[in-house]
C-alpha cells in the first residue's frame, strides 16, 4: 500500500513538476493570462526604462539620422571605405541584420509548419525581430549607396527614358527579394496579431483603445474570421519559408557571383542561410532573457523549456555552420589558387586574424561547450549569453567576409586596410534603433500572443500509460 | 524594336579599340597619368585621402620589387586603366545599368548621371581600376577653367574609370564624317598615349588588321592581364627584358 | 592674340565654370540659373563651338620642349606636345600636362604690390624707373631662371649698353644637373665648352654613372624617347642598360644591372672599368686608366671584382658603348674627375661624335657660344657680393633662390643688405614674400617670348612662345615693365631698349634669322616670319649641328682617382635627388602632388629613403619621423623604407618644403637644401652628394597618420600580411 | 417591419462543451445554422462544435495573386529587357539573362501570393470594419458566443433552452462600437 | 492641450484651416515645378519672330550650329552692327540695354533656354548634318519672340527621335541609342 502511495506521490509530484516545468501543462483561464500580458504591456515604464528609452532615442536621433544627413551631404567619404574596400561596414550590418531577420520566420514559420510547440509564446517576439531587423538592414543598405537619393531607379516603373532596372544585376534580385521579405513579414507578423489586439481593445481605454480599435480592424473571432486567418496563416507559414531562404541565398550571390578570390563559393548560399539563423536564434534567446528578465509575468510565458529547446536548435545549427564553415575553408583551400591562399592566410595572421579566431571561438567552441547540458540550457542568462556571444561572432564572420576579404584581391598593389569611419556610430544607432522598436512595441502591442498560447494549453493534457504519466499533444486542426 | 538576334555579340569579335603598352620601355613618368587627369577632368583629392586609397587616378603605374639588396630590381612599370573588357565583369552586375557594353565602339561605358553609387562594379573589377567620387571633391576658383567642356564634370556619389577617351573618338569620328570618310589609325589618340615620352602606350583599332595596335598585339610575347578569367580584356601588355 | 582685347571680351567664366560643375542628376536640367554672356566682338580666332589651338613653349623647365595648348572660348583646356617641335615630337611629360594648375592656380599674384598692399601697373614702373635711374649701373643686379629666353637676352642686351651687371641665371634643377662639370668636363672632351649630348637611342650598351636622365636631367624628353630607341629600335638587338648609384633612381629602376656603388667612388669604377676593358682589347693601356688599382677599387667601391670584370668585358666586346656621368655622381668634391673618367670611357668606345655616342650638342640659332646657368659657387659669390651691399636694386625673375640654394648660401637674409628687391614673380614664393615689391609677370601660356634650346636635340631650335589666353589677372610681362621703365629712365637705359613692347622686341630679335639658310621656314617679310613662328612654335634648322669631332686627347689626360671627400660627420651617405614629378617649381600644382613618385609612389610629401636592413638596425620602421641632421642644418621628414638603397646612404627628394608658393605646397613635407653645405666641386658646381648626415628618430609611426603611398604596402612589401606559409 | 420580427440574441458560453450541446439544441429548436455564429477567443474548428464547414476564399485568392505575380514576373524576366528602344548589353550575358529570371519570377511570385493572401482576409472577413457590431467583450476572455438570429417569436424559447444548456447569459444582442 | 487641438481641427472651421495649408503647399510644390519649366526672363526681350521676318536666318546669329557642338550667341559688335544703322532701333529704349553693353564694354547676360544637362554630350553639327532642321527641335520661332522650349528636352524625347531616325537600320540603331553617343 504504502508503495503504492508512494508512487501514487511521486506521480503526482513529477506530475506537478511537469505542470511547472511546461507552460502548455500549467493554463490559466484565458481571462487571468489577458491580463498578464496586458499588465506587462501597460505596466506605468520605471524611471529605468525612460532611462534607457531616451538614450536610446538620443542615440537612434543623433548616430543614426544626424550622422546619416552628414553623410548624405558629405558623401560616402565619411566612411572608411576605399579602394579595394569599396564595401564596408554598411554592407557587414546589411548581412547581419538580415541574419538576424531570419529568426523570426524561422520561429514562427517553419516551427508551426512542423507543430514544434514550444514555439507558441514567442513567436510574436520572434516576428518582433524578423521586421525590425529588417528595418536595419534596409536602412544599412541605403546608408551605403553613394547616391541614396535616386533609390528609386532601382525599382521597376515605366519612366521616359525607357529604362529598367538591370536584372543581370545580384543587387536587383536582392532588393526584390528583400522586398518581398519584408512586407511578407510584416503581415505575417500582423496577421496572428489581431486577434490579440482584439483582445487588448476588449481591455483598454483611452487613446489605447483607439489604438487598438483601429489595428483590430473589427475582428470579433467569428467562425470566418479564423477560418480566413488559419487558411492565410497556413498559406503565410508554408510559402514565406522559401522566401527566407532565398532572401539570404541572393544576399550570398551578392559575394559569390562576384569574380573575387575567397567569394566564388557555390556554397555561400547555404552557408550564409545557417549564419543567418545561427545569428538570428543567438539574438531570438537575447530577446527572451531580456523580456523574461524585465517584463512583469513573463517568467510564467518564457521558462526554461524554451531556452532548453532554442538552446538545442542553437546546438544544431552551430554544428551546421561549423560545417559549411568547413566545406567553404576546405575547398577554397584545396583549390591552390595563388590569390585565395593569400586570402586565406591574411585572415589568419593578417592583423585581425584576431578576429578570424574569435568568430571560430564564439561560434563554434562556445555553444558547444555550453549547450550540450541540459541544466545549463535551460538557464535564460547563460543562453542569453551564448546568444551575444554568437551574434558578435557572427557579426566578425560579416565583417571578415567582407571589409577584410576585399582586401585582397588580383592587383597587390592596391591592397590596403579597411578602417571604419562614420559606419560605427551609425551602426550603433541601428542596433539602438532596433532596441528602441523593440521597448517601444513592447509597451504598444502584446507581446505574447495568447490566443495561440491558450490553443496549445487545450491541445496539452498529461496521459498516463501505466504508472508513467507523459505528456500528450492533440491535434486540434 | 530591338532584334536581339542581329546585334553582335562582343564576343564574337576581337573587340573594337583597344590599346598596346610596352612595359620595357615605360619609366614610370607619370606624364599619362598628368594627361589623363587634365583631358579628363579628373579631381584631386589631397593628401588625406590619396593615402587611403582614394585617389581618382584612372590610369596608375604598378611596380614591384624583386629580390633583395643588392640584387633587387624594379620589376617592369605597369600602367593599370581599363583594360575595356569584352567579358567585363563590371557591367552586369550594376542594378541600374549605369555601366552597360557600348554596341556601338565596344567600350565598357560608365554612364555617370545614372550611377547610383552601390559600387559594385569596382568591388567586382577583378583590374581594379575604378575610381569613386568618395566626397564632393572642390577645386576652387579658378582652377575649374580648365575644365574639358568635353567631359562630364563628376560629382559625389559616382562611380567614374578610364573611358578609352570616348570624348576623342567622337570628336575624330565626326569630324571624319563631316570630311566623308573612315578615321585614319593615328588620326587621333587617347591622352595618356599622346603625352607618353617613351611611346609606351599605342592606341588603335584592333579590329583592323593594318592598325598599328593590332600589329603590335600580335607581335606574339604580349599577354593580357588576368586573361584567365575570360575577361577579354582590349589592352595587350608586352613586359619585355 | 594680342594684349588689345581686355579681359571682358571673353566669356565671363564663372558663369561657365559654374554650370560645368552642377550637375544634379535626375532633376531637370540644373543649368536652368546660368547666365551666359556673348562676346563683345567675336575675335578673328575664335569659332563658337570649336577649339582653338596655339603652339607656344612649355615653361616649367629649361628644356623648351614645343607645346600644343587646346583652349576654348578663352580658356587654355589642354597642353599636348607640338608634334613638328624637333625637341619634344609632340610629347610631354607631367609638368608639362600640369601647367594649367599654373595658370589657373587659385594662389597666384594677381596685382602689382608693395609687400602686401596693391598698386598700379604706372606707379609700378615709376619704381623700376626710378631704380634704374637712382643707382649706378654696377649697384644694379639681375637673377633669373635658368631657361635662356628672350628676357634674359633683353636685360644682357640693357646690361651691355648701360654698364650694368651682366644678368646670372640659377636654377635648382641646374644645381643638381651640375652643369657647370658637365660643361668643364666637355671642354676637356671637345675643346669647347657646353653641354654635352649622349645618343643614347643609338646606343647598344648604356653605363650610366648616376645620370638620372629618364627623371628630370637636361632635357628629359628626348632622353626618355632615346631610351624608347635602346631598347625598341628595329635595326638592333635591345640594348643593354647599367647603372651605378648607391640609390636606385627612377632611372636606375629600368636598368637591366643595378651596381650600388659606395658614393664617391665613380670615378675609381670607371676607370677600372676602363683599365680592364683596355687589357681585354690589348695595346697600349690609356694613361688615363693606369693610375687605378682594380683590388683596391673594388674593395673601395664595394663593387665585386668579378662585377667589374664583367663590365670591362661588356666595354671591350660591345660596339656602341655609351657612358653617361650624371647626378649625384658629379655632385661630389670629385664630380670633375668623375666627368673625365666617365667621358674617357666613351673616347675608349670610340664613340664621340657618333651615332649612339657623345656630341657636344648645338647652339642655338641666334648663339653664338654656349652660355651655362650659375654654378653654385658663382651664385655664392653672388651672394657675398649682395650682403656685402654691392648691389643697392636687385631684380629677380623666374627663379626661387631663397628655396632654392643650399642653406649655406644664405640669399634670404643677404636680400637684406640690398636697399631695393624687386620680384616678378607670377607666384608668390619665399623669395618674393621677401621682396619688396612685386610685379607679376604673366604665366607662362600668357606671354610672349622665345627661348633657346640648349640641349636635346641634334638641330638648333629656338623655340617661340606666345600667349594662348588672355592673362587672367592684372599682371604685366616682365619685359614690357622693362621696356618702359628704361624708356622712363631715358639715357643709355632707352636707348638701349628702343622698343615699343615686348612684342617688338621679339620681332627684332626673331627676324634676325631670316636670313639664315637651312631653317624650318622662311617668308618674304619679317610679318610673315613673326607669324611663321609664332605657328610652328619655334624656328629651327633642318641640319644636324652638333659637333662631332673630340680631341682623343682625354685617354692620356691625368684623370685623378682619388675618393671623394665627404663634408661633415654621420653614419650616412647623402643623396638629395629632385623630384621627377614636382621638380623645383612644381609644389604649388595640385595635381603634381598628387602624381605618385615613380619610385616610392609618394604623394604629397618628403620622405627619407633608408635600406630595410639598416632601419632594423636603427629599430626604424615606415613612417617614424626622424630628423636628418647634416653640419649645416635640419630637416625632419617620414621614413620610407627603401629596398634598393644602399645600407650606408640615405636619401631625400627635393620639391617639397615650401614655407610660401600657394596653399598646395604650403608647409607641406621637407626641403632637403637646408641640409646642404657650401661644398663645391673642382668645376665650381655643389658637392651636394658629398655630405655625410646623421639621423635621430622624433616619434614612432602612428596609425593613420604618414607618406601618402599609391602603393600597397602590405600588396608589394608583404606587410601585415602576417609571416609566410 | 420585417426587422421586428427578427431578433439577434448573444448567448455566452464558458465552456466549448455546453456551447457544442447548445448548437445542436438549437438546431433541434430549428434555427438553421445559417442563422448561427459562433464568437470564440481561440480559433474553434467547425469539428469541435459540430457546425458546417466555412468555406473560405484565401487559398483561391492566394493562387490568384501567385498568377499575378508569377506574370509580373514574366514581364519583368523576358518583357522588359526588350521594352528597351535600345539593345543594353552587360558583358556577354544574353538580353533575357536565364538563370535570373528564375529568380525574377520567384520572388515576384512569392510577393504575389503573399499580398494577395493578406489581402484574401481582409476581403474574406470584410476588414477593417469600424461599424457597431454584436460581440461581447468576454470573448477574448476565452468564453464562447453563439449568435443567433431568430423570429421574434422565438426568443423566449430559444432562450430558456440556452438557459438549461448552461448559457451563462442569453441576452438580445446590441451593435456597439467595439 | 493635444488634443484640445485636434478637437478643434475637426470641426467645420479646422478642416478649413487643414484645407488651406494643404492647398498653399501643394501650390507651392506646383509653383516651384512650374517656375523650373518657365521661359526665364532675358535682358531684352528680344523678338525671333521680327529678326526672321526681316529673312535672316538662324545660322546668320548661330553659325556654331552647323560646324560644332554649340550654336552660340551672337556677338554684341554683331547685333550693333545692323542696329547701329537703323533710326528707328539706335535710339530705342528696348535696345538701351544693347547700346549700354556695347558703348561700356560689358557683356549683356542672356539666359540660355534650350540647354541640356552638363552630362549630356550634345553636338548640333551631327544633327544639322543628319538633315534636321532648326524648327524639329526649337520650334517655330516665327511665332515666338523671346524663346521657348517647344517641349522638355528630355532623355525620352532625344531617343524617340534617334529611334525613328534610325527606322529599321540595326546599325545605325545602335549608334544611335548606344549610351555612350551621349553620355561620357
Amino acid at each position: 500500500m504504502s508503495d503504492n502511495k508512494h508512487h501514487a506521490d511521486a506521480a503526482q509530484s513529477h506530475e506537478e513538476h511537469l505542470r511547472e516545468k511546461h507552460l502548455m501543462l500549467d493554463p490559466l483561464p484565458r481571462g487571468r493570462m489577458n491580463e498578464m500580458v496586458m499588465e506587462s504591456m501597460m505596466e506605468k515604464p520605471t524611471w529605468k526604462f525612460w532611462l534607457v528609452f531616451g538614450f536610446l532615442a538620443f542615440v537612434v536621433v543623433y548616430f543614426l539620422f544626424y550622422q546619416w544627413g552628414v553623410l548624405i551631404v558629405k558623401g560616402q567619404g565619411e566612411a572608411g571605405v576605399m579602394r579595394p574596400d569599396y564595401w564596408g561596414i554598411f554592407l557587414v550590418n546589411t548581412v547581419f541584420w538580415i541574419g538576424i531577420s531570419h529568426a523570426g520566420t524561422f520561429i514562427s514559420a517553419i516551427l508551426r509548419v512542423f507543430k514544434a510547440e514550444f514555439r507558441r509564446p514567442f513567436t510574436r517576439a520572434a516576428e518582433l525581430m524578423t521586421t525590425f531587423g529588417l528595418v536595419q538592414a534596409g536602412f544599412s543598405i541605403f546608408m551605403h549607396m553613394g547616391r541614396v537619393w535616386v533609390f528609386y531607379w532601382l525599382l521597376p516603373y515605366p519612366n521616359q527614358r525607357m529604362l529598367w532596372p538591370n536584372l543581370h544585376s545580384p543587387l536587383t534580385w536582392d532588393l526584390l527579394a528583400i522586398t518581398t521579405y519584408l512586407l511578407s513579414s510584416t503581415m505575417y507578423l500582423f496577421l496572428p496579431l489581431i486577434p490579440d489586439v482584439a483582445m487588448a481593445r476588449d481591455r483598454s481605454t483611452g487613446w489605447r483603445k483607439n489604438i487598438y480599435k483601429v489595428l483590430a480592424l473589427g475582428f470579433r473571432g467569428t467562425e470566418g474570421e479564423w477560418t480566413h486567418l488559419r487558411a492565410a496563416m497556413n498559406i503565410f507559414a508554408f510559402a514565406i519559408s522559401p522566401v527566407m531562404f532565398s532572401v539570404h541565398t541572393i544576399v550570398s550571390w551578392d559575394f559569390a557571383a562576384a569574380t573575387r578570390p575567397g567569394w566564388s563559393s557555390t556554397i555561400f548560399g547555404p552557408y550564409f542561410i545557417v549564419g543567418a539563423l545561427h545569428s538570428g536564434m543567438g539574438a531570438a534567446v537575447v530577446v527572451l532573457a531580456v523580456i523574461r528578465g524585465t517584463m512583469k509575468h513573463m517568467d510564467y510565458f518564457v521558462r526554461g523549456e524554451h531556452f532548453d529547446a532554442i538552446g538545442k536548435l542553437m546546438l544544431i545549427i552551430s554544428m551546421a555552420w561549423a560545417y559549411f564553415f568547413f566545406n567553404d575553408y576546405m575547398v577554397q583551400w584545396y583549390g591552390g589558387d595563388k590569390w585565395t591562399q593569400q586570402l586565406l592566410h591574411f585572415h589568419e595572421a593578417g592583423p585581425l586574424g584576431w578576429m578570424w579566431f574569435a568568430m571560430l571561438f564564439t561560434n563554434i567552441v562556445l555553444p558547444w561547450a555550453i549547450l550540450w547540458n541540459p541544466k545549463w540550457r535551460a538557464n535564460p542568462w547563460l543562453v542569453g549569453f551564448v546568444g551575444i556571444a554568437i551574434n558578435v561572432g557572427m557579426w566578425f564572420e560579416r565583417y571578415i567576409i567582407i571589409p577584410i576579404s576585399v582586401t585582397i584581391n588580383r592587383m597587390p598593389f592596391t591592397w590596403r586596410m579597411y578602417t571604419p569611419g562614420i559606419e560605427v556610430p551609425m551602426g550603433i544607432g541601428t542596433v539602438a534603433l532596433f532596441i528602441l522598436l523593440y521597448m517601444a512595441a513592447s509597451k504598444l502591442i502584446p507581446l505574447i500572443p495568447v490566443w495561440e498560447v491558450q490553443e496549445g494549453q487545450m491541445a496539452h493534457e498529461l496521459k498516463k500509460f501505466g504508472r508513467e504519466t507523459v505528456v500528450s499533444v492533440s491535434e486540434l486542426e | 524594336m530591338i532584334r536581339p538576334e542581329e546585334i553582335k555579340m562582343s564576343t564574337e569579335e576581337t573587340g573594337k579599340w583597344g590599346m598596346v603598352i610596352d612595359q620595357d620601355i615605360c619609366t614610370g613618368c607619370q606624364a599619362c597619368v598628368a594627361a589623363c587627369a587634365m583631358e579628363n577632368n579628373i579631381t584631386f583629392v589631397g593628401e588625406e585621402d590619396a593615402g587611403y586609397g582614394r585617389s581618382m587616378h584612372w590610369i596608375r603605374i604598378e611596380r614591384f620589387w624583386e629580390g633583395e639588396y643588392p640584387e633587387v630590381k624594379m620589376t617592369p612599370q605597369q600602367p593599370m586603366l581599363c583594360q575595356q573588357c569584352g567579358h567585363a565583369t563590371c557591367e552586369p552586375v550594376c542594378p541600374a545599368f549605369a555601366t552597360v557594353h557600348s554596341q556601338a565602339e565596344q567600350l565598357n561605358l560608365q554612364v555617370y548621371n545614372r550611377c547610383v553609387g552601390t559600387r559594385y562594379c569596382a568591388n567586382n573589377c577583378p583590374y581594379q581600376v575604378r575610381a569613386f567620387n568618395w566626397r564632393d571633391y572642390q577645386r576652387p576658383e579658378p582652377l575649374p577653367n580648365q575644365f574639358n567642356p568635353d567631359v562630364t564634370v563628376r560629382r559625389m556619389g559616382v562611380m567614374e574609370k578610364c573611358t578609352f577617351c570616348i570624348q576623342r573618338i567622337h570628336k575624330a569620328q565626326d569630324k571624319a564624317k563631316s570630311e566623308g570618310r573612315e578615321v585614319m589609325d593615328g588620326e587621333f589618340t587617347t591622352a595618356c598615349a599622346q603625352a607618353c615620352p617613351a611611346n609606351a602606350i599605342v592606341f588603335g583599332r584592333v579590329d583592323n588588321p593594318e592598325s598599328l595596335v593590332s600589329q603590335l598585339s600580335h607581335k606574339g610575347h604580349g599577354v593580357k592581364h588576368l586573361e584567365e578569367l575570360g575577361t577579354l580584356p582590349n589592352v595587350t601588355y608586352f613586359k619585355g627584358g | 592674340m594680342s594684349e588689345q582685347f581686355s579681359r571682358r571680351d571673353f566669356l565671363k567664366l564663372a558663369g561657365l565654370g559654374a554650370a560645368t560643375t552642377a550637375i544634379l542628376t535626375g532633376c531637370g536640367p540644373a543649368s536652368r540659373y546660368v547666365k551666359r554672356e556673348p562676346y563683345q566682338q567675336m575675335p578673328e580666332y575664335n569659332s563658337v563651338g570649336q577649339s582653338t589651338y596655339y603652339a607656344t613653349t612649355c615653361r616649367e623647365c629649361a628644356a623648351g620642349c614645343g607645346l600644343v595648348v587646346r583652349t576654348y572660348q578663352g580658356r587654355a583646356i589642354k597642353t599636348e606636345g607640338n608634334a613638328s617641335h624637333p625637341l619634344n615630337l609632340g610629347k610631354t611629360c607631367a609638368r608639362g600636362q600640369a601647367t594649367l594648375q599654373g595658370l589657373y592656380n587659385p594662389d597666384r599674384v594677381t596685382d602689382p604690390n608693395k609687400t602686401g598692399s596693391a598698386m598700379e601697373w604706372d606707379a609700378a614702373i615709376q619704381v623700376v624707373a626710378d631704380a634704374l635711374k637712382k643707382y649706378k649701373p654696377d649697384e644694379i643686379a639681375f637673377l633669373m631662371g635658368m631657361a635662356p629666353d628672350h628676357l634674359f637676352d633683353l636685360v644682357t642686351d640693357m646690361a651691355n649698353a648701360t654698364g650694368m651687371n651682366a644678368p646670372i641665371r640659377f636654377g635648382a634643377l641646374g644645381m643638381f644637373e651640375a652643369r657647370a662639370t658637365l660643361s668643364k668636363a666637355a671642354e676637356t672632351l671637345f675643346g669647347q665648352a657646353g653641354l654635352p649630348f649622349f645618343d643614347v637611342g643609338g646606343a647598344q650598351v648604356v653605363l650610366s654613372f648616376g645620370a638620372n636622365f629618364l627623371e628630370t636631367w637636361l632635357s628629359p624628353i628626348p632622353y626618355t624617347r632615346g631610351f624608347t630607341g635602346l631598347r625598341e629600335a628595329k635595326t638592333k638587338l635591345r640594348g643593354k642598360f647599367v647603372q651605378f648609384e648607391a640609390r636606385m633612381s627612377a632611372t636606375g629602376g629600368k636598368a637591366d644591372e643595378w651596381v650600388p656603388l659606395r658614393p664617391g667612388t665613380e670615378a675609381l669604377v670607371a676607370l677600372a672599368i676602363g683599365q680592364i676593358a683596355a687589357e681585354i682589347r690589348g695595346g697600349a693601356m690609356p694613361k688615363a686608366f693606369s693610375s687605378v688599382d682594380l683590388l683596391d677599387v673594388a674593395s673601395k667601391s664595394g663593387v665585386k671584382l668579378e662585377a667589374l670584370e664583367h663590365l670591362g668585358e661588356l666595354v671591350a666586346t660591345t660596339n656602341g658603348v655609351l657612358a653617361i656621368p650624371g647626378g649625384p655622381a658629379l655632385g661630389q668634391s670629385n664630380g670633375l674627375a668623375v666627368a673625365e673618367a666617365v667621358l674617357a670611357l666613351n673616347a675608349f668606345a670610340e664613340n664621340i661624335g657618333k651615332p649612339g655616342g657623345v656630341y657636344l650638342s648645338a647652339l642655338a640659332p641666334n648663339q653664338t657660344e654656349a652660355n651655362r646657368p650659375a654654378s653654385a659657387k658663382e651664385m655664392q659669390e653672388f651672394v657675398e657680393k649682395m650682403a656685402s651691399g654691392a648691389f643697392k636694386v636687385l631684380f629677380v625673375h623666374g627663379v626661387n633662390p631663397v628655396f632654392e640654394l643650399p642653406k649655406s648660401i644664405d640669399f634670404k637674409s643677404a636680400m637684406g643688405s640690398v636697399e631695393q628687391v624687386i620680384s616678378f614673380a607670377t607666384f608668390p614664393d619665399e623669395t618674393s614674400a621677401e621682396a619688396d615689391y612685386i610685379f607679376p609677370d604673366h604665366h607662362g601660356l600668357e606671354s610672349w617670348g622665345y627661348q633657346r634650346v640648349a640641349t636635346g636635340t641634334a638641330q638648333p631650335v629656338l623655340s617661340g612662345a606666345q600667349p594662348v589666353v588672355s592673362p587672367f589677372y592684372n599682371t604685366r610681362a616682365t619685359a614690357d615693365v622693362l621696356i618702359a621703365a628704361a624708356q622712363l629712365a631715358g639715357g643709355k637705359f632707352a636707348e638701349a631698349l628702343p622698343y615699343k613692347d615686348e612684342v617688338e622686341f621679339l620681332q627684332t630679335k626673331v627676324s634676325s634669322l631670316m636670313s639664315e639658310s637651312d631653317g624650318s621656314f622662311t617668308a618674304p617679310d619679317a610679318f610673315t616670319f613673326m607669324a611663321y613662328f609664332q605657328q610652328y612654335g619655334g624656328w629651327w634648322k633642318n641640319t644636324d649641328a652638333r659637333l662631332s669631332s673630340g680631341t682623343s686627347g682625354i685617354l692620356n689626360a691625368n684623370i685623378s682617382a682619388e675618393e671623394a671627400q665627404f663634408a661633415g660627420e654621420g653614419e650616412f651617405f647623402f643623396v638629395p635627388f629632385v623630384s621627377p614629378t614636382l621638380a623645383e617649381a612644381g609644389a604649388n600644382k595640385p595635381w603634381l602632388q598628387e602624381l605618385p613618385d615613380p619610385t616610392t609612389t609618394v604623394m604629397w610629401n618628403t620622405w627619407v629613403e633608408i635600406n630595410p636592413e639598416t632601419a632594423h638596425e636603427l629599430g626604424l620602421h615606415n613612417d617614424d619621423m626622424v630628423k636628418v641632421i647634416s653640419e649645416v642644418g635640419e630637416v625632419q621628414a617620414y621614413v620610407y623604407l627603401y629596398p634598393a638603397i644602399r645600407p650606408d646612404t640615405i636619401a631625400m627628394p627635393f620639391g617639397q618644403g615650401h614655407t610660401a608658393y600657394g596653399r598646395y605646397a604650403e608647409n607641406r613635407g621637407a626641403n632637403p637644401a637646408n641640409l646642404l653645405g657650401g661644398h663645391f666641386n673642382e668645376a665650381g658646381d655643389l658637392a651636394f652628394a658629398g655630405m655625410r648626415v646623421k639621423i635621430e628618430k622624433i616619434s614612432s609611426a602612428v596609425s593613420g597618420v604618414g607618406l601618402s603611398r599609391m602603393e600597397s604596402r602590405m600588396g608589394v612589401y608583404g606587410e601585415a600580411l602576417g609571416e609566410e606559409h | 417591419m420585417t426587422e421586428s420580427k427578427v431578433i439577434d440574441l448573444l448567448a455566452v458560453f464558458s465552456d466549448l462543451a455546453p456551447a457544442a450541446d447548445a448548437i445542436e439544441q438549437l438546431r433541434a429548436l430549428g434555427v438553421h445554422d445559417d442563422c448561427m455564429n459562433v464568437i470564440s477567443g481561440v480559433p474553434v474548428t467547425e469539428a469541435m462544435l459540430g457546425r458546417p464547414r466555412q468555406w473560405t476564399n484565401v487559398p483561391r485568392i492566394a493562387m490568384g495573386g501567385a498568377i499575378l505575380g508569377l506574370s509580373a514576373g514574366i514581364f519583368l524576366a523576358y518583357i522588359s529587357p526588350f521594352l528597351y528602344p535600345y539593345p543594353i548589353q552587360v558583358s556577354t550575358q544574353s538580353f533575357v539573362p536565364g538563370p535570373p529570371t528564375a529568380v525574377v519570377m520567384f520572388e515576384l511570385t512569392m510577393l504575389g501570393m503573399l499580398l494577395s493572401t493578406f489581402l484574401g482576409v481582409f476581403l474574406d472577413s470584410f476588414f477593417p470594419n469600424y461599424r457597431p457590431m454584436k460581440y461581447v467583450p468576454e470573448v477574448s476572455d476565452g468564453k464562447i458566443a453563439i449568435l443567433i438570429e431568430c423570429p421574434h417569436v422565438d426568443e423566449k424559447k430559444i432562450t430558456d433552452a440556452l438557459n438549461k444548456m448552461g448559457a451563462e447569459s442569453v441576452k438580445p444582442a446590441e451593435a456597439q462600437h467595439l | 492641450m493635444i488634443k484640445k487641438f485636434f478637437d478643434w481641427l475637426k470641426q467645420p472651421l479646422g478642416l478649413i484651416a487643414v484645407g488651406i495649408v494643404f492647398l498653399a503647399l501643394f501650390s507651392a510644390a506646383t509653383y516651384g515645378i512650374y517656375t523650373t519649366q518657365q521661359t526665364p526672363e532675358q535682358p531684352i526681350d528680344f523678338p525671333h519672330n521680327k529678326h526672321i521676318s526681316f529673312g535672316i536666318q538662324c545660322l546668320y546669329c548661330h553659325p556654331g550650329a552647323s560646324k560644332g557642338p554649340a550654336a552660340g550667341i551672337p556677338s554684341q559688335a554683331k547685333c550693333w552692327a545692323c542696329h547701329n544703322q537703323i533710326v528707328k532701333t539706335r535710339d530705342s529704349a528696348l535696345l538701351a540695354p544693347l547700346k549700354d553693353a556695347v558703348m561700356s564694354g560689358e557683356s549683356i547676360e542672356w539666359v540660355p533656354v534650350a540647354i541640356v544637362p552638363d552630362f549630356v554630350q550634345f553636338n548640333h553639327r551631327a544633327h544639322v548634318a543628319a538633315g534636321k532642321n532648326c524648327e524639329d527641335c526649337h520650334g517655330d520661332l516665327t511665332k515666338m519672340t523671346i524663346y521657348e522650349n517647344p517641349q522638355v528636352f528630355n532623355m525620352g524625347w532625344c531617343l524617340n527621335c534617334h529611334i525613328e531616325t534610325a527606322g529599321d537600320d540595326q546599325e545605325k540603331l545602335i549608334k544611335l541609342s548606344d549610351c555612350g553617343t551621349c553620355h561620357y
